[in-house]
Parts: structure tokens; sequence; C-alpha cells
């Protein structure tokens, strides 16, 4: 049994008066000790589905229209916001893009990871305050009874993302959802994070969803991979099945537009055309204006998920493995 | 803390000095002799002869200036014309109703500018959110001596619950109670400011809960009412507590207008008694008092500022 | 190799205030502390390193758009860094900078014509309207856009259209010498290798040289010549783009490309 | 056309800026048509019909020198006009250039500002109270005085904002093209100011409707004959029991003028760019 199971997640913006779908059918699982990325270029819905599963979406001008995400046994869409709560922070928790101004900054780091124990264990000040320490001390950060004191200012990116971590690791969640987490740090830095996040998961056997756009981070995290296009999953597979079966037009071009650091290339295969907006108002296969294997099928029918292999699901009509 | 309110108010004083010389220019720019404007229009030309030495208006302005300025830090501001006693008395005799109207007037700006403005900033959006943040607006755009008049209209001479005008000091017959004199005229100059104060709020409540961290604070599992105190509310409570200088600016000049119309015996009224009266020293000693006056509140707010700010750094 | 170099850059400071007042000590924050490069016509160098590293305070004080401390850069000889702002400003048409946010890059309040007509009439390019129309429309195309689209303003436009009518803001007055800074940083991935396809091959065409600024090893790779490796405001490795990312001599540019998540390792 | 259309489109779903703006009209037409739509002379006295209640064909009364309230009502509305655009005028014009001139050359900006710093220690009734002792009551010192005590606040937001502008990379990238000052600040710069400016000048034009009406009341604004609202206003305060009218519409048309131009500003700045928002001082 799988922790997470999202199926047929539906999400749609409101403007103007009328729903945008922004996610649509999007289904997948994760299951503990896994790490399961999702890939994909800007506004191909990546980040709502994330927000989605940890229930933030609530008051904004987007919402989920249908599907379902069960958790750990429990249906979260029909949950009371009141039980939400009580998941949020402790079994199920977050960390964000950006780590300069996801920390409040007229709070010191101690109180604010303080208040998430306290939030969700019956615990002391004194307490609470001595597993801040231990935590700070898991994600590394140097002489951290001293640095608990400290405000969000004070600190480093890639330090203040630790303490992200540490905030979303204080009451053992048993699922991690990692929004973009390195996109904002060096590389050196984002290395240190990663590196501490796979050691965190194996030793407390966290699930992690990552969200990321660049698919090396993906490659050497994830245990399963779902590529998005527009709202939709276009590929998805284990990560080691993905790379070196891609099937997917779109994942091998996102592949191809990569510049790598080991060896030369002349000329990028890039994707022609350009990334859709949200508005615009595509039929058929959403990627079918930049695909070099579209033909008139590709405009008028959406194609639906098949599989190419084991555990390996493409949304295309024509693609498949080994057709590269 | 202490070493950086030393540096700030260090650095107050070029623009004390800016603000002095033009206070001091002021008189200077009165058609006319100083001498004689200051005497004012019953003095003698022996009277005027002497004072014109006694502040060396023979001598070149810098010199006068630098004679002025000695004075007034002496604490001689000058005679005035109306009393003939020293300005610095004459504002002092202000002073106390004056101080207890602003203060009165603080709290009802505090007791109904922030929770109305943060139940506006919760109901983003709703009826309740369109009628406070709407109704601050209104409120803000009426005229202070016409909501005065209209008060007085109503509750002291219609309902007659309070008193209409006047201000008997505190140590008079009826003590404290005597505040009931001003209960009137501190809601008349809190209403546009309290007004103003909402829309702040709730302005800068709606710009914090854009931010990251909110999100962050959501995550947790944190109860929304709790979010949008802790984490909302006191983030925005910095821009809140910088516009209190401005507050207070606002409050100085509607406290001309307010005491005019309560006939309240404060330093507003003395103003505009002055100027009808061209008691000129008085004036210039009323401006400066309040220029001091503003420069140490802006002060205080910085230093507020900074207490509710840990990254405003306090080199 | 043995011609002159376009431009020779020579023990470069460019310092900041960060501190002090009336009665404050003075503080400086030393961004780039002493770097010496050249630049040889027709070759792309890139400065490559992490964010604060002062790689783009080096972009900006070779545009004069922050004073130098101290230190020489000669292009064609002579020392731009010396030059009040009106004697650099003819040299402005051979020293183009492309920037990094498409989405601020352009003035929102001025069309794609005016935007590119002005530097045209600045540097006396063009005589009449009729004569840029005709210079913007042959530039546009150059750069992969349609020339009708001329009369629009930039927020009808992608990020990566945007980037384009950026490159062809800079390549319509032909200059010799173009900073580029983190100019594809902003876009996404697929979008990303267009764009650097169309720098790429601008750049073959025209032999133009290049200053190319980027956090990326992998965009750096694919796009230079030779390679820079700035750590704290001083280069600590240049050479050959080879030679950089297959034998690296210095720690920290080992330590960058031991950093770099790798597609490669994950297919088998 | 476009920009009327862009204008109109600010008030999409706001009602009440829409009536806001609609009762500006109605001023502005009044202002521009009074000789023919007032009834009266505004300044003719009829002793006979001293302090009448509203009714034919007085409107809306007379007051205590048998004067038409209703005439005097729509020339006050000329006189509002006046004194909002000349005051918008006047503060836009010299603190704009103050407070751009000064984000834009440092080291002219730090002597300039520091003078608006100190001008700004004054409270600004008090500022209009000191300039107006200084000089003669009449519309065009009020106008002055109430332009310069808004000349402070704009110069800051004007300087603010510049600053802003300056730091953007268009404006990099303009100077790279070899644009020199005048092109910057005029071409990049100031368009990019137009719609805050315009934002500023509305919460300019009603502030400066209730300064005017305090210096009218304490008898220091504009002169006593002059038909103005705060002129009705503070003449006929102490007949507020026997003739409430008196003070009832022109107090309406006061607050009514003042809240319609701060809807009207609140509408424009929830469309202007998001960064300068924080800067424009309104309600």
């Amino acid at each position: 049994m799988a922790l997470l199971e999202v199926s047929n997640l539906e999400i749609a913006v409101a403007t103007g008066g009328q729903l945008l779908p922004v996610v649509r059918g999007v289904s997948f699982e994760v299951k503990a000790n896994e790490t399961f990325g999702i890939v994909g270029e800007s506004g191909c819905g990546k980040s709502l589905t994330s927000l989605a599963i940890m229930g933030l979406l609530e008051g904004s001008q987007v919402r989920i229209t249908g599907g379902s995400i069960h958790f750990d046994g429990r249906e979260l869409t029909a949950l009371s916001a009141e039980d939400r709560r009580a998941i949020m922070g402790a079994q199920m928790a977050m960390i964000f893009q950006e780590p300069m101004t996801s920390l409040n900054p007229v709070y010191r780091i101690g109180d604010q990871i303080v208040e998430t124990l306290r939030q969700h264990r019956d615990m002391s000040r004194r307490q609470a305050r001595d597993r801040a320490v231990e935590l700070l001390d898991l994600v590394r950060i140097p002489e951290p009874g001293r640095r608990i004191d400290s405000f969000p200012h004070q600190m480093s990116g890639g330090q203040r993302q630790r303490v992200m971590i540490a905030m979303a690791m204080a009451c053992d969640p048993k699922l991690l959802i990692a929004d973009e987490p390195t996109t904002a740090l060096d590389v050196t830095v984002q290395k240190e994070v990663l590196d501490l996040m796979a050691d965190l998961q194996s030793r407390m056997g966290t699930a992690i969803v990552l969200i990321s756009h660049d698919l090396g981070v993906i490659a050497e995290t994830c245990d399963k991979v779902a590529v998005m296009y527009r709202g939709k999953i276009a590929e998805s597979a284990a990560t080691g099945e993905l790379f070196s079966n891609m099937c997917h037009p779109y994942t091998r071009g996102l592949l191809n537009s990569i510049p790598v650091v080991d060896r030369d290339v002349e000329w990028l295969e890039a994707i022609p055309g350009r990334v859709p907006t949200i508005d615009e108002v595509l039929s058929g296969c959403a990627f079918h204006p930049r695909c070099a294997m579209a033909e008139a099928r590709c405009e008028s029918e959406d194609p639906d998920k098949r599989d190419v292999a084991t555990g390996h699901t493409i949304r295309c009509h024509f693609a498949e493995v080994g057709s590269a | 803390m202490l070493v950086y309110t030393i540096k700030r108010l260090l650095a107050l004083i070029p623009t004390l000095l800016a603000a002095s010389i033009l206070v001091f220019l002021f008189i200077h720019l009165i058609p006319g002799d100083p001498a004689a404007i200051l005497l004012g229009d019953t003095a003698t030309p022996e009277e005027v002869a002497a004072l014109t030495r006694e502040m060396g208006l023979d001598e070149p302005i810098w010199k006068q200036y630098l004679l002025w300025l000695g004075n007034v830090l002496q604490g001689d501001l000058g005679t005035s014309v109306f009393f003939r006693e020293p300005v610095l008395k004459v504002i002092g005799s202000g002073a106390e109703t004056s101080i207890l109207l602003a203060t009165m007037t603080m709290v009802w700006i505090v007791l109904f500018g922030i929770p109305i403005g943060i139940v506006s900033a919760t109901k983003h959006g709703t009826w309740v959110d369109q009628v406070t943040s709407g109704g601050a607006m209104l409120f803000a755009s009426i005229p202070t001596f016409w909501l005065g008049l209209y008060l007085i209209l109503i509750f002291a001479v219609g309902l007659g619950w309070f008193p209409s005008s006047g201000f008997p000091s505190v140590s008079d017959d009826g003590g404290w109670t005597n505040l009931r004199y001003l209960i009137l005229p501190s809601l008349t100059l809190a209403a546009p400011n309290a007004a103003l104060i909402i829309r702040l709020v709730r302005a800068s409540m709606l710009d914090v809960a854009r931010e990251d961290h909110v999100r962050t604070a959501r995550a947790k599992g944190l109860h929304p009412a709790k979010v949008a105190i802790k984490h909302i509310f006191r983030n925005a409570l910095i821009a809140v507590a910088a516009a209190f200088g401005f507050t207070f600016a606002a409050l100085v000049s509607e406290a001309v207008v307010t005491e005019t119309v309560f006939s309240l015996p404060g330093i507003g009224r003395l103003v505009v008694q002055s100027i009808l009266r061209r008691d000129y020293p008085v004036i210039q000693g009323v401006i400066l008092v309040i220029v001091v006056l503003y420069m140490v509140i802006n002060l205080l707010v910085d230093l507020a500022y900074a207490r509710l700010d840990p990254r405003v750094s306090l080199k | 190799m043995t011609s002159t170099p376009l431009l020779r850059v020579t023990d470069l400071h460019t310092h900041f205030q960060t501190g002090g007042g009336l009665f404050a000590k003075r503080s400086w924050l030393k961004a780039v502390n002493g770097i010496s490069f050249e630049i040889r016509q027709g070759e792309v160098l890139s400065l490559v390193g992490e964010s604060g590293c002062g790689k783009s305070t080096v972009g900006r004080t070779l545009t004069q758009l922050e004073p130098s401390t101290s230190g020489q850069a000669l292009f064609n000889g002579a020392d731009i860094l010396k030059m009040n702002p009106a004697e650099f400003r003819p040299l402005r048409r051979d020293i183009q900078m492309i920037f990094q946010d498409p989405f601020a890059s352009l003035n929102p309040r001025l069309s794609i014509e005016q935007t590119l007509t002005e530097p045209l009439f600045i540097h006396g390019l063009a005589a009449s309207r009729a004569q840029a129309r005709e210079q913007i429309a042959e530039t546009l195309e150059r750069v992969g856009m349609d020339p009708r689209v001329m009369q629009r303003h930039p927020h009808e436009f992608s990020g990566g259209q945007r980037q384009r009518i950026g490159i062809a803001r800079v390549m319509i007055l032909k200059p010799k010498l173009v900073i580029a800074d983190e100019a594809v940083s902003a876009l996404d991935v697929s979008i990303q290798a267009q764009v650097l396809n169309l720098i790429k091959k601008l750049q073959r065409d025209s032999g133009i040289s290049m200053l190319f600024i980027s956090h990326d090893l992998g965009v750096v790779r694919h796009i230079s010549d030779r390679v820079a490796v700035m750590y704290r405001g001083q280069i600590v490795e240049t050479g050959d783009k080879r030679q950089i990312f297959e034998t690296p001599q210095h720690d920290y540019t080992k330590m960058l490309l031991s950093s770099i998540p790798r597609i490669s390792e994950r297919v088998a | 056309m476009t920009f009327i259309a862009s204008f109109l489109s600010m008030f999409r779903g706001r009602k009440l800026a829409i009536v806001g703006l609609i009762w500006l009209c109605i001023v502005a037409f009044a202002a521009i048509a009074a000789p023919l739509l007032a009834p009266f002379d505004p300044l003719e006295i009829d002793p006979v019909a001293r302090l009448s209640e509203p009714g034919m064909p007085y409107l809306f009364g007379t007051d205590h020198f048998g004067r038409d309230s209703f005439s005097r009502a729509i020339y006050g509305a000329r006189m509002a006009v006046i004194i909002g655009l000349g005051s918008v005028v006047v503060a836009l014009i010299t603190g704009g250039l103050i407070g751009m001139l000064s984000a834009y050359f440092t080291r002219l900006g730090h002597v300039l500002m520091r003078g608006v710093d100190v001008l700004m220690a004054f409270p600004a009734l008090l500022l209009a109270l000191v300039l107006m002792t200084l000089l003669e009551r009449s519309v065009t010192n009020t106008i002055i005085v109430i332009g310069v005590v808004y000349a402070t606040t704009t110069a800051r937001i004007l300087f603010g904002m510049t600053l802003k502008l300056k730091g953007e990379v268009f404006v990099d990238a303009a100077i790279c093209s070899g644009a020199g000052h005048g092109s910057v600040l005029f071409r990049h710069i100031l368009p990019n100011l137009i719609s805050p400016l315009l934002v500023q000048a509305s919460f300019i034009f009603a502030f400066a409707q209730l300064q005017a009406a305090a210096l009218d009341f304490l008898g220091l604004g504009l002169p006593p004959e002059v038909a103005s609202w705060g002129n009705m206003l503070s003449e006929e305060r102490i007949y507020v029991t026997r003739a409430p009218w008196l003070l009832i519409f022109p107090g309406a048309l006061i607050i009514l003028s003042v809240f319609s131009m701060n809807l009207v500003g609140d509408a424009m700045r929830d469309s202007i760019d998001p960064r300068f928002k924080d800067d424009i001082a309104g309600v």
C-alpha cells in the first residue's frame, strides 16, 4: 500500500469568472522511503500539484476540481480544515524554493522550529527548544546551541534551507514535499542540501516528493520520475528506466536541450516554439505544436495514458521504447 | 541601542539647525521692522529702539541668528505681545490640554484602528471588508471641524451627554472627571487618523499575507487566526509603526482645528489666536517647540521600528 | 594567436562602500579584487562562478555601469576605465551588453521599434525612421523573429522572445565586444537551448568577441572558447575550455565540477 | 482612445468607485458651467430672505446675508476644482522635479532631499498656517501654500520611485545603448512614473480640499467673500442650530467630493505597478 496515492487530480485557476484547468488527470503513487520526482518547465503544473497535496491551495484563486489525494489511509480532499491542519507540519511537511523569504524575518529561527513542535507535540518550551537544537545539529548547522537564537537574515541561503528542512523534519513526517528546494542555491550548496535530504531519508524512512525543473537533480536523487507538460504527466517511469528508455518526444527534447559539462556538443537540439501559457487553448495533444513526430491525429485527439514497459507510462500516440 | 540612540540624536542636529534657521527667518519675512513686529502695535518708538539694540537688529543677520539661538537654548523664546509674558510660559499653559487630548486621541486610534484593520484584512473581499475599509475611507474624507460641529450638535446640544466646549484643568474641581470635556474632541481628532490606520493595517497585512513565510506558517498546520496575528499582523506592524510619526504630524495639524471648534485652551488654538492677534513671538515659539517635538517623536518611532524589525541594524 | 587582444584587463578592482556615514566607519565590499584577463578577436571567454563571486560586477564595470576602483582595461589599446562618460559614449556602440532578466530589460512603455530605433539614432547609424525600420526588420529576422512584431510592446512577448529582442538591440549596433550577463539563466530549459544556439550562431557568423558571464557550467562549456573561474572577487583559474573541464587544476574548479548533478550516471 | 479604455478598465467591478467618478464628472461640469447653472449671483445679498429654509426659489436655502446657498455651492464647485487642480500642479511640478532630479543626480539629491526633510519637519497644516500668515488671503496664495505643503511629500515619493526605476535593468540597457541623461530621465524613467503620479495627484486633490476647507474655517484661507464650500461652512457655523441646512449641504459636498476622489485614486492605485503602491501616500 502506497503512502501517497494521487489519482486523476484536476486543478483549475479562477480568472475573470472562468475556470482554467492547469493540472489535468495527474496520478501517481509514492511509497515510504521513496523519492518521487516531478520535472517540467514553468507553468506545467508541478508546483500546484505539490501545493494541492500539502493543502496550501485553500484561500487562493486556485482550487482542486476533481480527483483524490489518498495519504496514509485517509482521503485528504474529504477532510475538514481542522483535520487537515493536524496533518500539515506533522505527518506531511514541505520546503520551498526561496530559502531567503520562506522564514519569518522577525522571529528567531529557534522560535520558528519550536512553534512547529508545540503545534503538534505536547512539549514544554524547554523540551521543544532542546529538540530544536538537536534538529539544527541533525541538519548540520554548526554550533546549533548558539545559532538557534539567530534571525533568518543572519544566515546564508544554504543555512536557511537547512533550517527549513529542520523545521519540516521536526515532527518526523512520513512525507516531505520539496518544491524546487535547491533552485535558488549555488551548485556546491545544492549538493550539500541534496545529500542532507538523502541522508535524512535513509535514517528516517521519509517519502519525498521532489519538484524540480532540473533533470540532473531529478536523475541524481529520485527513484521514480514524472515528466509534466501543460498540466499532464507526459511520461512516468522508474528513474533508471526513464533515462535509458526515454520515449516521449517532450522528455527527449528536454534532455537534448540541456548543455552538459562532460562532453562538447556543437549545437543543442532545442525544442522549437515556446512554453504555452495557461490561458492558451490547445486542442489534442498539448505538445503537438512543438513536436517533430506530430501528425494530423495529434492535433485533434488527446492521447490516453498507456504502458510502454513495466511501470513506464506515456501520453503519446506514436512513441515506443527504442523508437528514438 | 544606547549608542544607536546617541548617534541618531547627533544626526538630528543638522536638520534641527536648518529648521531653526527657517523659524528664525519667519519673523524677518514678515514685511516691516522685526522689532516693531515683535512688540506689537502698541509699542512706543523707545521700546522698539531698545529691542532693536537688545536683539542686535542692527548687526548682520547671522549674528542675530546666533544671538537668538543662544537665547532659545537658554529657554528664552521671547515675550508674548498679547499676554506680556514669556512665550515659554504661554505655551506651557496650553500644554496640559494638548497633551491630554493627544494621549486620549492616540488611545482611540489604537483601540479602533488596529482591531478594525485586522478584521478588514482577514475578511478581505467580503462585505465586512467592504464596509470597514469603505467606511474608513469615508471617515478620512470628512473635514475635522465639520465632524466636530455635528458631534457637538448631537451629543452635547441634543443629547446633553458631554460638555460642548472648554476644558477645566484636571487640577480644578472635578479632577480627572474633567476628562469628559475631551471625549468629543478626541473622538473628532481620532476619526480621520484611525481611518488612515485602518487602511494602513489592512493594506500592510494584505501585502504580508502574500509573502513566502506566511505559506511556511500555514504549512506548519497553524490555525488561520494564529497565522493572521502572529505571522501576518506582527510583520505588518513594522509598516504601521513607521506611520505613527506621520500620525503625530496629522494630529498636530488637526488639533489646531479641533481645539478651535471645541474652544479648548490648548496649543493648537493658541497658534490660531496668535496668528489672528499678530502675536508673532508666540507663533515662532510654538512652531519651534512642535518641530523639536516632532523630530523627537520620529526618533522614538525609528527606535520602536528597530525593535520591531530585527533586520534593521542598530549600528 | 599572436595578434593583440581586443580587450586586456589588468588588475581590475571594483569595491563598493557598504557602511559608513556621518558618524560611522566606512567599510568596503571588494566585489572584484584584482583580476586580469584578455579577450582576443572573435573569441568567447566565459567568467564562471557562484553567486556573489563578483562576475557580474566585472561586466558592469566594463560597461561603466559601476565605477572601477583601480586597474586598467585596454579596449583596442585605449583604457576605457579612465574615460569620462562623454568619452566613453561613442565606444558604447562597440561594447554591448545582454542582460539576464528578459522581463526587466525592456522598457514596458516603449514599442519594440522604439526600443530598437533609439541606439541607431544615438550612434548615427540611421538617418531616417524608414532607414531605421529597415535595419530593425533585418536584425529581428536574424534573431528569429517576425519583423511585423515591431509595433508591439514587451508585455505581448514570452521570456524567450524578449531575450531575442534584447539580443537584437545589441546586434543592431554591430558591436565588437558583447558582454552577456547570465543571458540564458532566466529561461526555461527548452527555450534556453534555442537562445543559446542563437547566440552561438550570431557570434560565429559575425566574428564578434564575447565575455560570457554565467553560473551554469554546462552552458559555459557549450558556448566558450576559454574559461576563467572566479571565486570571491578573484580569478582562480583560466584556461582553454577542454583543459578547465577535463583537467581542472584548482581545487575550487574541481569542487564546482564535482557538485553538478549528472544525468549520465543514471543512464544504464 | 486606448488611454480612456484602459482608464475605464480600472473601475471594472468597483461600483462605488464608478459612482465616485460620476460624481466628480458632475462637479467638473458644475465648475465649468457655473454661470449657466446658478439661478442667482452668488454674491447678491437679499436682506429680506436671510436664513430662509431650503425650497423654492432657494434650493439650499439662504445664508445670514440672504445669499442663495445653491448658487454659492455651484460656484464653490468651481473653487474646489481650481484649488484642487492648482495644488496638484504646484505639488507635482515642484515636488516631482525635486524628487526625480534628486534621485537621478545623487550629489544634488543629497542637498535637495535634506531641504525636503527640513520642510517635512513642519506638520502640514501648521506649515500652511505659517505661510498664510506671511501672505495675503487670496486664491493664488492658498493654492501655492497647499501646493508647497504637498510638494514635500511628492518629492519624497518621486525620489523613492525614481530610485527604484534607476536601478531597473532597462535603464542600464538604455545607458549601454548610449542614451544620455535627458533621454534616460524623460524617455525611460518619466513615462513609467505617469500612472503612479496620476494616482498621487488624485490623493493630493482630495487632501487639498480638506486643507483648503480647514484654512477657510480658521479664517486663513480664501477671502471670506469668495464662494467656496469651506467658506460657506466657516461663515455660517454660528447659525448651525437655527439653520442646520447651511452646514449640511456644503459639508456633504466636500465629503462626497473628497470621498469620490479617494475612491477613484484607490481604484487607480490597484492597477498600477505593485512596486510603487506602497510609495504613494494616500488613503
